[in-house]
């Protein structure tokens, strides 16, 4: 069976292979794995992986499925199965033109002014929820084209603060 | 003897209070909010009331509600935990006037130690060293520069209601002076409503230190050694340990006469924790006192041996302090980690949401002050705090290595938490070196990213889980397949 | 040193050890039988042997197949837990042969330790009290009917491969001799093989307080204090204390002296512990060695803070004893509880099954040393143990309070516990005033029912249940309301 | 609504009221309990009764609904389910005539021979598993009608080892 999978914004393709009844082969670019597996319960698995052993844990998010073992969290999504959903998804790798609050927030400072041009990661907003200041930052490079809120605005998640044009960059 | 009492707060702080009450055969009585109906702390209690619409103004900062809720259900006594209610002295003041026993210190203490600048003047008094500085505020930034220049340049500009690190500035040359004097205040004003400011002597790179003191109302005060707390992002402390790598057994000593001397100028009761500045060349400076349970409390309990919460109780149901200086000794190392749920990689922004998974570590030497389980939801409307890991070893380097296990092992799936962050900062040179200044984030993690990990074992796990998603079904009735037991066998008599 | 150790055991002590071997940076390797194969340890092991069928003698007792597990796996040691092989001289010289470390004392100790009356004579040339009675196995039972009556009666025939309490015979009165001496020899015979008796005067009214050793490989040999565990139900220890409430400072100092001296007269290397009976006047005698980590470790560990496998590993390293005895001090009080799957209301029977929900109690100076989890089997193949749970606090009575917190709010569902009846224990008036001797559970819990309970609370809990089971798609389909979660208003692109 | 539940072989008639959305009230016998509850997970609810509140966990086994709360389990069982169901629980209450060994166990040795009378708790058979001897006691007074085992017998669960005619007493 062959797979893609996004992690972190790049796709992996893989595929697996039945060995026996209980082993199965990872190819993932040129390496390969020899794989068995119990599940342990419904957010575990153990691994055997090349012989040595490993927990993972496992559960769905509203982002896609969230791996984690060794103190590290990882979001892995199927690219296949996205492209059949049809939608689009956080971590899909697409661009986008809003800066949003991801909460409930209340706006402290707005950075720039309709018509700046920003770099990717300049600040643009900056706002304050959970007894805490944030500054939301610009995803891409480009040209701010709106600013729909001004400090001391509460604003809700979803609602677009600032409108950036995206210049496209060589990535 | 106090018998009900009433937990001002939520999380993680109020689980840990109520254990200590469920310990020593003290009924607790939760309050919540709309969103913690079915938070840890209203489960563990053994009543609890509902205070109404999450906003903490209306609920957890809602005195009023509070003091009621006490009375309907007729405790005693209020703890109120750290954070909200728990350095309010009109609260205290409240109180002490409906006869409910406020689990903290003296109104009037509160009062006088949470404005800098009388705090100042106590401490003088009493002489516990402070930073040369100002004990009056001042609105001149004329005055305020000669001031400056009297001390030497770089100075720090404060707000009298500071905390937070609101309202400060530091300031290195004249010229930068009246700007820095604007702005702290219009801060200080936003922050706390009162722009009042003054100025102390800026220390370079110090050591955050605090010592944790008890006292009793018959004026007997001991202190349970320091905690260093330089691990700091945005002010905030992250990690936290015992004993402070930068502390010599004759410094520690001095450091804690000053602590109890602070504690008794100021007329203190109940558990408290004086808070200093050292700098590189040993010398210490009162910075603040915290006139409440700590949040980082447990590493105190652990070197120690010693239960904060049970002191707190005894000391204000009137008994005298059980322990004397002597009785005090600590033992190995410990270090305690936050967990909040933010996102590390994205400048802690707070992470709230449904925790879809939840596992503590556990083992010898660990201890996890949690506030959560599998299922709940970490509301948007507080402090984002999960829990408190904390380890105890032998030394420093073993405790180490027990923290970095331990936090490997802490399963949170669904919020995004500090935990790799964490890993990565105790398994670097100048942590495991002891090189704990206030700017050790700043200097070492100020770029930090999670990094690509391993990329290929998540890939396999993914596969792995879909291919044992076919199988869910079997693997259910597998679950179900209760009429195997050899227990079906015993006929209709029991053994 | 040592990179990679076998445990060669299952359950909650293979857990232990694999747990220190994570924090020192050692890899660990798991045997397994069939019916473990999704047992604790192997989840906690970095690789695992499956070592068959689930019979001890096919799997955790066959030395060959864990000799070949250790060879395959490349692993340095071998960490035998208690139980199965640890005390098994044969073993222990196979890993000697083979070059494989084995992380206990060295067989030749086993082995004289092994034999009581070799022991004995070891610790009358040590000059460590021993009970008045006979250095040599004896078949005629006229000659131990002379040795009887010098001792003089009443005393106990023990087998001298003895252990668990077979092959022994307590002898109140001459004309009981001959028949007991048949008696008890016989049962050694099927138990152990071994049908040679001899005989002891016999303690009456005893405690059992053993002290905890450590040896390096030169000589250097200290005690870290004693453990009480007078509480046993069929000669098992089930509650066990530290410190002992039956010793004075003095009487604690003398038998550490008399452990040492024990240990040295054995040539003793690595853990181990020395048992001793302690009569009503303060007499102690000698009663046997345990040349493995016991049990009952982890009270230990919790009162003097020192990780007892870290110093197995480091002895078996060929390391010198770090500790001297003036660094061991005992801080609190800590008991441990040992949980098993059985079932206290009828005659402790093994109650093994399928463990429905599990959830282990936490808090400050809790500890539970744990080899199962929500879902697993608790296999009929093995002894039955579910976990040990440890409780620390600064004294005798907080321990036990929060003990009995800690027991009340231990979810085990499934199979049956001793918790209830442990509970029982724990609040009794005798257990409170220490009157812990080792007839303890006989004397007063000898007819312990579990007795009604609230049962109007059960019935409650069940109707709720059943109603709520009504709204189950309702309480379900909320679990998966994960569209209404803010990030998802994140669009696509990150913070 | 009315239940019929079976605690420690005692049945309890219990009814429940809906007294509004959230509130219940329980009846036992003549006692009346105000209750309201939070479902935290599977095994777990949260309850108020009488404005008191106490945490119960539960889970299915085959004997029956486990309920566990202050350190102390707690079987229940329909009688009514019961009834329907048609078969006959350990717990219901009725009598049997066998002695069988509840795991798989080994015959230590066998304390009766056929045709003595035996005393209700009298021990009867000896076997030996799990590291440990147990004793199997008469289920209630008899006569010894047949014994199947003999020490040293390996047995099996459900394996009959002895039967016992019961004799009726008066309970």
């Amino acid at each position: 069976m062959e797979y893609n999978l996004i992690i972190n914004d790049k796709t992996f393709p893989v595929t697996l292979d039945i060995q026996d009844g209980k082993k199965y082969v990872v190819s993932i670019g040129e390496k390969q794995f020899s794989v068995e597996f119990d599940r342990i319960g419904e957010h575990l698995l153990s691994l055997d992986v090349n012989g040595k052993k490993i927990n993972t844990y496992l559960a769905d998010t509203p982002e896609g499925k969230e791996i984690f073992f060794n103190g590290k969290s990882y979001l892995v999504i199927d690219a296949d199965a996205l492209e059949q959903e049809g939608t689009r998804k956080s971590s899909g790798g697409k661009s986008s033109d809003e800066v949003t609050s991801p909460m409930p927030a209340v706006v402290i400072k707005v950075m720039v002014k309709e018509g700046d041009m920003v770099e990717k990661g300049q600040g643009v907003v900056v706002v304050s929820a959970m007894k805490m200041e944030t500054t939301l930052f610009a995803p891409f490079a480009g040209c701010v084209t709106k600013i729909n809120v001004q400090s001391g605005d509460k604003v809700m998640p979803g609602v677009i603060l600032v409108d950036i044009e995206k210049i496209e960059e060589n990535t | 003897m106090i018998k009900k009492i009433l937990i001002a707060n939520r999380g993680e702080i109020a689980c840990r209070v109520m254990t200590t009450c469920k310990e020593m055969g003290i009924e607790s009585v939760a309050v919540f909010s709309d969103v913690d109906q079915k938070a840890l702390h209203v489960l563990m209690a053994d009543y609890s009331y509902c205070l109404g619409e999450s906003e903490p103004s209306k609920s957890y900062l809602n005195i009023e509600k509070i003091i009621d809720a006490a009375k309907q259900s007729g405790a005693d006594a209020i703890h109120p935990g750290y954070g909200f209610l728990a350095e309010n002295a009109s609260f205290a003041a409240r109180c002490e006037e409906e006869g409910i026993i406020f689990i903290g210190p003296p109104a009037r203490v509160i009062s006088n130690l949470g404005d800098k600048t009388i705090a100042r003047q106590i401490m003088i008094k009493g002489g516990v060293p402070v930073t040369p500085g100002m004990t009056q505020t001042e609105p001149d930034p004329l005055v305020l520069a000669r001031e400056a220049d009297k001390i030497g340049y770089p100075v720090l500009i404060k707000a009298a209601a500071g905390g937070g690190g609101k309202g400060m500035r530091i300031v290195k040359h004249p010229g930068e002076m009246q700007d820095a004097c604007a702005a702290a205040s219009s801060e200080a004003v936003s922050a706390f409503g009162n722009g009042a400011i003054y100025l102390e002597k800026y220390i370079e790179k110090p050591r955050h230190v605090e010592f944790q003191i008890l006292a009793d109302a018959y004026g007997n005060v001991i202190h349970l050694l320091e905690r260093e707390c330089s691990i700091q992002r945005r002010h905030q402390k992250i990690i936290e340990e015992t004993p402070s790598p930068g502390l010599t057994p004759s410094l520690r000593e001095e450091m804690g006469k000053a602590a109890v001397a602070a504690a008794k100028a100021s007329g203190y009761v109940n558990a408290g924790t004086i808070e200093f500045l050292l700098d590189r060349e040993g010398r210490f400076y009162f910075l603040e006192v915290n006139t409440r349970l700590q949040v980082e409390h447990p590493i105190t309990e652990m070197v120690t041996g010693i239960d904060l919460v049970r002191q707190q109780i005894e000391v204000a149901s009137g008994k005298r302090l059980a322990l004397t200086q002597k009785d005090v000794f600590g033992r190995g190392h410990a270090i305690e980690c936050r967990v909040y749920a933010e996102d590390p990689a994205r400048g802690f922004f707070p992470s709230p949401g449904k925790i879809r998974f939840f596992q503590q570590p556990t083992g010898p030497g660990i201890r996890n002050d949690c506030g959560v389980y599998s299922g709940v939801e970490v509301p948007v409307d507080y402090d984002p705090i999960i829990s408190k890991l904390v380890a105890c070893a032998e030394d420093r380097e073993k405790a180490i290595a027990k923290m970095i296990k331990a936090l490997g092992e802490y399963v949170i799936l669904g919020v995004k938490t500090p935990i790799p962050f964490l890993i990565d900062v105790l398994k670097s040179e100048p942590f495991a070196a002891g090189e704990t200044y206030t700017d050790f984030i700043e200097k070492h993690f100020g770029n930090w990213t999670p990094g690509e990990g391993d990329i290929d074992m998540a890939l396999i796990s993914y596969l792995m889980n879909e291919i044992s998603g076919r199988d869910k079904t079997q693997y259910q009735s597998s679950i179900s397949q209760e009429a195997l037991s050899p227990w079906k066998t015993l006929g209709n008599w029991r053994l």
